[in-house]
């Protein structure tokens, strides 16, 4: 804990310095806009709509997939640190586990998952 | 080290380094569009902050006034966090933690938050494809990023940062695993949305997620984007080039050169290689690097042995 | 505190957004050469609004909204052949070349930023879009979950989509002044989520842009190599400024400077610059396979018809290039990639055919084979028709490939205006 | 150095709570997302404050991808995504009051009456090794199997998703849903 102690300090020193430089940017040139002075750059023309809108992300398949490897990683940390110790079983532990895996990976790209325009 | 201490070498390093990366990208700029003549470099950097700090910040018509205001705070700090993790020389280390690669790659991964939400906060459609678009890279390239730099705690038995240096006193771990570094590298570039993976920041979206922002906010944007890049390039040289080792020179100018090559090869590839599609960085990273990468963690693994 | 900001941002290359008219190419391209301007993709980023070229009677679509989003301090010049228009208040003008062009605005930027120059007032007027303030339950101008008009705009409207889902379909007018599309093309489109559902051609913000070589060569006959370096000259511009919006823009500043005092000895250096394009891998990571047009929908249109393996070009007919031994370069693939295989390649084409020239002539009798396309005498330019291929291609692709095709067809907005006349330009 | 530590965990503690209110209290679907993140970040701090490290590193490591894809996905299929006219995140008050309170009450009465095992951990060990050791010894069996269960979700995820699958269309020959009620 102690160690991560100036971790959250250096964390909250960097954020503060950054709020710091924005608001001395602020106070030099005050933020008081008019309307037209806020529309949001598309070219030239004002926005029909509101730009948050119920984005169809196509890459949905991809970030299943990303859940299920994100578990994986978990595993993989205090597997790399009892390696050595472990030796070849933790290889071809591993390496199933891993397998089994990328039989997902495999199927997913070729469902055509990757794709989307 | 205490935090006063930390406080002061994380602040000066990254504002010397991420100076020393704008002056980079200035002279490959130069360089590659057959100019020469890179003394105006040194103060130009300068001068751009002066100019942005001289403009007014913009604001759209209903944006997430909060959340466009943490992006950029979160943002830096990250970078900022990220570095702790990494001695810079023998024994000087912000955080000397037991989890050190996993705190690092905390940071790391986090940037993807930092980076939405600078996009979506703008309420305004470039920005917002910008963040999906980070959203998109960011978990394309973080499964094999994160093997990679596994990898490296396997002859360390540690997931310590500063274990995982000295287990490289007899050979490098670039050596070691020879696909790491460079899946290390791309990935980070992907982390950092450095050119050439700066799809949420790219010129086909007029700017991404910092079109819509300007005057200070644009500042501490491309200063905190810097930071990460800064991160990415010491832990490669901590990770992968055997950090403070090396003959001759003292640790921490090691560790400093091994650092500037690693952010001038960054660098460089971004006046090198083209912007590749949206897919096509999705697809490479899940059927490119991804297989590589478990390649690398089984055949490093059994090497090891 | 300001002054000393002031001071040192002198040494900052000025940040300009540009709004440019017809006419405006090879200027844009000098200007980004220029180490003291730097011309930005947002109005967002830029101190200066530059309004440079030729445009239609009336009101410049768009200009006034630009010039309102460019943060405070701000500034208009206006390099116009046409002198200062009304629809930019306080507006400067400048005469004279771009040496002139960049002094004044290296001048009026710090002008702005030191202060001795008021920074310009918004151009329209300060009131919301639509009346919403105090409306409805929450005083947002809102209705129920979706419906009103909150914070002044209504919510994208859902519409079914490819995947079988209903989502919401955000209309929106792309253009004319967005840094990723060649100036002046104005697109109306539906977008689900960053995929391009429907894409409606807009009447251009520019006036035609004249190739006023090319058009005399359809009367009388026209020096080859004079013909050939235009040509190669229009491909290394087109080249700089798709290198820039793929983000290569140092490499598109060394290609614009290429293009700059063109002569046929430049080639080894052209082609060492053609080599580095190749080499950055562009074709397989940002092209291959987008936007492949049906040949049969692009005759006369140059490079992008030998791209799709048309041997179509008017300078096979013609006795000179005969003379000359010419044969047309072409590739077969008719995807975006081959279109910037087949520019690339005429390029050097066009460089030995202008060092083999000599003094020949060619052309002159209604029909010249431009660097877009066939011109012929009824006035209609390539880029008329190459506009009219965008809906169709760029339905279904995500947001920046839909960015990739419209560079890769060397798109020319003004071609429109070349078909209509000039009510129907101006409306 | 305990007084700090006990202060930390404090303020992680109140942040996680009040983190985890405030997913409730916003319109915006990326907001409740990522205040769903700040306190799961709240939680590994506190994990890191009672010196387990790697748990609570690897948490906030996680959530990051976790939470971005949620809302990503509520932002897909949310009407009113960023909460531009105000709504409520709430349902079944009564429902939700009554089951947070049973919660809360039966997991306080756990934590003040369970008698836990007081072994303090030898100074010198490290968890992450505990953990590695278990994984790859007693629990292989268990691993293995997460292994298969995470492959069955994602080819159940994939195959549920994919419209455009190398058997042609998913939704071939399929029909629309009758939504008007028949009378």
């Amino acid at each position: 804990m102690a160690e991560l102690g100036a971790t959250l300090t250096v964390f909250l020193v960097a954020v503060v310095a950054i709020g710091v430089v924005r608001w001395v940017g602020d106070t030099l040139n005050p933020v008081q806009l008019t309307v037209p002075e806020r529309v949001p750059f598309a070219g030239g023309f004002d926005p029909e709509f509101h730009a948050w809108s119920r984005f169809h992300i196509r890459w949905y398949s991809m970030a299943l997939l990303f859940l299920a490897f994100d578990m994986e990683m978990v595993f993989m940390y205090p597997w790399a640190v009892v390696f050595v110790r472990e030796g070849m079983i933790s290889l071809v532990e591993m390496l199933m586990f891993i397998l089994i895996l990328v039989v997902g990976i495999v199927y997913t790209w070729r469902e055509r998952g990757f794709e989307w325009s | 080290m205490s935090p006063a201490w930390a406080v002061a070498l994380v602040g000066v390093l990254l504002m010397v380094s991420v100076y020393l990366v704008a002056v980079m990208e200035t002279i490959f700029g130069l360089r590659v569009s057959g100019v020469r003549g890179y003394g105006r470099a040194w103060a130009l950097p300068m001068s751009r902050a002066a100019l942005l700090l001289s403009q007014r910040r913009s604001v759209t018509e209903r944006p997430d006034a909060q959340a466009w205001a943490l992006a950029p705070a979160l943002l830096g700090g990250l970078g900022a966090v990220a570095l702790t993790a990494i001695p810079l020389a023998a024994g000087v280390e912000v955080a000397d933690v037991d989890a050190g690669i996993v705190l690092f790659g905390a940071a790391l991964v986090q940037v993807m938050v930092a980076v939405f939400l600078h996009g979506w906060a703008a309420n305004s459609l470039f920005p917002v494809l910008g963040a999906f678009r980070m959203a998109a890279l960011a978990l394309s390239v973080s499964i094999p990023f994160s093997l990679v730099v596994i990898t490296t705690a396997l002859p360390a038995e540690s997931l310590s940062v500063g274990l995982i240096i000295s287990s490289q006193e007899s050979l490098w771990n670039v050596v070691r695993q020879p696909l790491g570094l460079p899946i290390y590298l791309i990935t980070g570039l992907g982390f950092s949305f450095w050119a050439p993976l700066q799809l949420p920041d790219a010129r086909d979206l007029s700017g991404g997620t910092s079109a819509e922002v300007s005057g200070a906010a644009l500042l501490v944007w491309r200063v905190a984007r810097a930071s990460i890049l800064v991160a990415v390039a010491a832990m490669g040289a901590a990770a992968f080039l055997g950090g403070y080792l090396g003959p001759w020179l003292p640790g921490w100018l090691w560790m400093a050169v091994k650092t500037f090559g690693l952010l001038a090869i960054l660098v460089w590839s971004g006046h090198r290689i083209a912007r590749p599609r949206m897919e096509t960085a999705v697809k490479l990273g899940w059927t490119v690097l991804l297989p590589l990468a478990l390649v690398d963690v089984f055949v490093s693994g059994a090497l090891t042995l | 505190m300001r002054d000393l900001l002031a001071r040192l941002a002198v040494g900052a290359p000025v940040p300009v957004f540009p709004v440019a008219g017809g006419g405006t190419r090879e200027a844009l391209a000098r200007l980004r050469l220029r180490p003291d301007v730097h011309l930005v993709d947002t109005p967002r980023h830029a101190i200066v609004l530059l309004v440079l070229g030729e445009f239609p009677p009336g009101e410049i679509a768009g200009l006034a909204a630009v010039h309102d989003m460019i943060p405070s301090p701000r500034v208009t010049v206006h390099w116009t052949p046409g002198g200062p228009r009304d629809d930019v208040p306080r507006s400067m003008r400048v005469d004279g070349d771009d040496t002139a062009l960049v002094a004044a605005l290296s001048r009026v930027a710090g002008e702005v930023l030191s202060g001795t120059r008021a920074s310009e007032p918004p151009i329209r007027p300060d009131v919301d879009p639509v009346e919403w303030r105090g409306i409805g339950p929450y005083g947002h101008g809102g209705k129920g979950m979706t419906g009103g008009t909150p914070f002044g705009r209504p919510l994208a409207e859902r519409a079914p989509d490819r995947d079988g889902l209903e989502l919401d379909q955000l209309s929106v007018t792309v253009g004319p002044w967005l840094g990723a599309l060649p100036p002046g093309l104005e697109l109306g489109i539906k977008l689900q989520g960053d995929v391009i559902q429907e894409v409606e051609i807009h009447p251009p913000a520019v006036t035609l842009e004249r190739p006023d070589g090319w058009v005399r060569a359809l009367e009388v006959p026209v020096p080859v190599a004079e013909l050939e370096l235009d040509r190669a000259r229009h491909h290394l511009v087109w080249l700089g400024e798709a290198l820039r919006v793929h983000d290569l823009p140092a490499l598109g500043q060394r290609t614009l400077r290429l293009a700059q005092g063109l002569t046929p000895g430049d080639r080894g250096e052209v082609e060492r610059v053609l080599a580095e394009v190749r080499r950055t891998g562009i074709y397989r990571l940002a092209l291959r396979g987008l936007g492949a047009v049906d040949p049969s929908q692009v005759g006369g249109l140059g490079p992008v018809a030998r791209a799709a393996g048309l041997e179509d070009d008017a300078r096979l007919d013609d006795p000179t290039y005969q003379e000359l031994g010419f044969r047309p370069v072409s590739h077969r693939g008719a995807d975006a990639a081959d279109r910037w295989r087949q520019r690339i390649a005429e390029i050097t084409q066009s460089l030995d055919l202008a060092g083999r020239a000599g003094d020949r002539t060619a052309f002159g009798d209604g029909v010249v084979e431009g660097p877009r396309g066939r011109i012929t005498s009824d006035g209609i330019l390539p880029g008329a028709v190459t506009v009219d291929l965008l809906p169709e291609l760029l339905t279904g692709l995500e947001w920046g490939d839909a960015v990739a095709v419209v560079w890769s067809l060397d798109v020319d907005p003004t071609g429109v205006a070349s078909r209509s006349s000039p009510e129907g330009a101006a409306a | 150095m305990s007084g700090i530590v006990d202060f930390l965990f404090w303020v992680f503690a109140v942040a996680a709570v009040v983190t985890g209110w405030l997913v409730f209290r916003t319109d915006s679907m990326v907001r409740a997302a990522y205040w769903l993140m700040a306190s799961f970040v709240a939680v590994g701090a506190i994990l890191v404050t009672l010196d387990a490290q790697f748990l609570g590193l690897i948490l906030i490591l996680m959530m990051a991808g976790e939470m971005t894809i949620m809302a990503i996905f509520m932002v897909m299929y949310m009407m009113n995504p960023a909460g531009l006219n105000p709504m409520t995140m709430v349902h079944q008050h009564r429902t939700a009051a009554v089951a947070g309170a049973g919660a809360f009450v039966a997991l306080a009465l756990v934590g003040l009456l369970a008698d836990f095992p007081d072994r303090p951990a030898p100074s010198g060990t490290d968890p992450t090794v505990d953990l590695g050791v278990e994984l790859l010894g007693e629990s292989m069996l268990v691993f293995e199997s997460a292994g298969v269960a995470l492959l069955a979700v994602m080819i159940g995820a994939i195959a549920l998703v994919s419209k455009r699958g190398r058997y042609g269309d998913a939704d071939e020959g399929s029909e629309e849903p009758i939504l008007e009620k028949t009378e």
